[in-house]
């Protein structure tokens, strides 16, 4: 474990969170609800927790993102909020 | 100072856990598209992990995997013979956590997926993702 | 929709205060002798259980053995969640037109150098997929990230050359089967050390089976167990991909 | 020996990060989309592969088959990014192509306002 780096990851997390719960278009809301994944992935991999950070980066970044994608195909992009 | 940078190290982390937690329960409650629902679910469901996850964190310790280990030939496992070192276990992080957490991610993407299916289903009756389109359309469907 | 965000609003700063104020009675991140890193339990994972599994991953010991149980249900869990999906979305009965004019789905031009490099890196994935399962007991890895990286190999395919050209390959009967075979491959190994007399899961009792000494009889059918799960997460990951980016009709796709 | 070897897989490693700092500075700086994506593609590709190349120098640095082991697979992410790095850059302009996505041309941009940057 590494404080400053984990401190740093942590803030990144939350302006991430904030971004992709605020931004009105979902394709662009899935593809930061990716990144996010992504942080919390690092943030494992600095914890110890290496099989987490494993499973994370292979689900968060690739079959969740996917589906989030797919679903938005299918419906619709615009979101009013 | 040090006092205050201690205590900010020793917290820091539930802090954000808790900040995170709340975003994604006022998403869940408050958003009005229900992929947003679901992105605050997502959130929500991170931060759990995350602050169980960090449960079994120890100051510099190593990872859950052992060294120093000789993989024994030809199916000799004599487990009395072997001189096994004793591990100090202030060394290696906390690998209950992990276990718990690990089962909980993949059947997080699972669930999200049941999810993102009901949200298609529901688009595909009300032609609409926002709860409050998808509410007025009930209503007419009621009054009729 | 006013009223409701101001409720929402106070719910939460509420919530998050008293959790915030809860905070201060956890124990410091990263103390080695907080009540769950000292506790007896995780202890003796990781003073003893690799002299009686020769397992040096913790997390795969536990995982497959110790918590057999609890491993087994997460695999049925996923296997009810994409029959939950298939049941939900699937039939393919929906008549109504495609979100995206049908050109796409036979016409459209797929780009030659997206599906050549797919072609080159698939191969590379699947077998790093199964180095990931067979190689969990010493390095990060086993069957879920496996099988989601498996599973994700089959996505690839599915983005590039179209989602038909991925059913080919694993079609929607092909992948419940799989799916089936994974949970039953665990639950399998569960009831034949049933049959030997043992409790279920407990794998030691193998030995008779498989030769050698019990230790190396919990180490042989923890990578069974694995194997069962990666079929599974890999043919509910690919099932959840495919319904869900054709609307359950299994054909178009994106 | 060392010292050289730590020194040179420093120097690799500097050169990376230099280039990673222009790539990041193009994708904002550079005025279309087509042209923030070439910034991105080529500069994240040759900026990791110096970044891996200087850490598996490093990691030979204390010669055995063991750390030769881990440096040959670090090679192999390099290999790895090589291929897919540039093909999801050009997956992403053929996207970007396909829905009409207008190039950058400078002329109009002259005719509009007359500063020397153009607008971001």
């Amino acid at each position: 474990m590494i404080w400053s780096f984990d401190i740093i990851v942590l803030i990144f997390l939350v302006i991430a969170a904030v971004i992709a719960l605020s931004v009105r278009d979902l394709l662009a809301s899935s593809m930061v609800l990716g990144i996010y994944s992504f942080l919390i992935c690092i943030l494992w991999a600095e914890m110890g927790a290496v099989d987490v950070a494993f499973t994370e980066a292979a689900v968060g970044a690739g079959v969740s993102t996917v589906i989030m994608i797919a679903t938005v195909f299918q419906t619709t992009r615009k979101s009013k909020d | 100072m040090d006092v205050f940078l201690d205590f900010l190290i020793a917290k820091f982390n539930y802090w954000i856990y808790v900040i995170l937690m709340m975003i994604g329960l006022f998403a869940m409650i408050a958003k009005n598209n229900l992929i947003k629902k679901l992105v605050g679910m997502c959130i929500f469901q991170t931060a759990i992990i995350l602050f169980y996850v960090s449960i079994g964190v120890k100051e510099d310790a190593r990872i859950p995997i052992l060294t120093g280990h000789e993989v024994p030939h030809g199916g000799h496992y004599h487990t009395e013979d072997h001189e096994r070192p004793y591990i100090d276990a202030k060394t290696v992080t906390n690998p209950i956590p992990h276990v718990l957490m690990l089962t909980a991610i993949v059947v997080g993407v699972s669930t999200l997926g049941m999810a993102l299916a009901i949200a298609q289903k529901v688009h595909l009756h009300y032609d609409s993702l926002e709860e409050d389109e998808i509410l007025a359309k009930l209503q007419l469907g009621n009054n009729d | 929709m006013k009223p409701m965000k101001l409720a929402a609003l106070l719910t939460v700063i509420v919530t998050g205060g008293l959790l915030l104020f809860a905070t201060s009675d956890l124990p410091d991140w990263g103390d080695p002798l907080s009540p769950a890193n000292a506790s007896d339990l995780s202890t003796y994972y990781i003073q003893d259980s690799r002299d009686v599994t020769e397992v040096p991953n913790l997390v795969t010991a536990v995982l497959a053995d110790y918590r057999g149980y609890d491993t087994m249900f997460e695999t049925v869990v996923i296997f009810v969640a994409g029959l939950g999906i298939l049941s939900i979305l699937g039939q393919g009965k929906c008549e109504e037109p495609l979100a995206q004019p049908v050109a796409s789905e036979q016409n459209r031009e797929r780009d030659m150098i997206t599906i050549i490099t797919c072609r080159l890196v698939v191969p590379i994935i699947q077998i790093f997929a199964l180095y990931v399962i067979a190689h969990g007991h010493y390095s990060p890895g086993g069957g879920f990230q496996g099988g989601v990286m498996l599973g994700s190999s089959f996505i690839l395919i599915a983005l590039t050359s179209g989602l038909p050209d991925a059913l080919k390959r694993m079609s929607q009967e092909r992948a419940i089967f799989l799916a089936g075979l994974g949970v039953l491959i665990y639950a399998g190994t569960g009831l034949v050390c049933m049959a030997l007399g043992r409790n279920f899961l407990d794998y030691e009792i193998l030995h008779k089976l498989m030769g050698g000494t019990g230790v190396k009889a919990r180490y042989d059918s923890m990578l069974i167990v694995e194997i069962g799960v990666a079929f599974t997460v890999m043919a509910i990951m690919f099932i959840i991909y495919a319904v869900l980016s054709s609307k359950g009709r299994m054909r178009g796709g994106l | 020996m060392s010292l050289m070897i730590n020194i040179v897989s420093g120097a690799l490693i500097l050169v990376g990060l230099t280039f990673f700092l222009a790539a990041a500075v193009g994708i904002v700086r550079f005025p279309d989309f087509y042209t923030r994506m070439h910034a991105a593609g080529k500069g994240d590709t040759l900026s990791t592969i110096l970044i891996l190349l200087g850490v598996a120098l490093y990691t030979v640095g204390d010669f055995s088959i063991e750390t030769l082991l881990v440096a040959i697979k670090i090679m192999a992410i390099a290999v790895f990014i090589m291929v897919t790095s540039p093909t999801s850059t050009h997956a992403l302009m053929q996207a970007g192509y396909d829905d009409g996505i207008k190039p950058f041309e400078k002329e109009k941009e002259d005719k509009k306002d007359s500063e020397d940057q153009p607008e971001v």
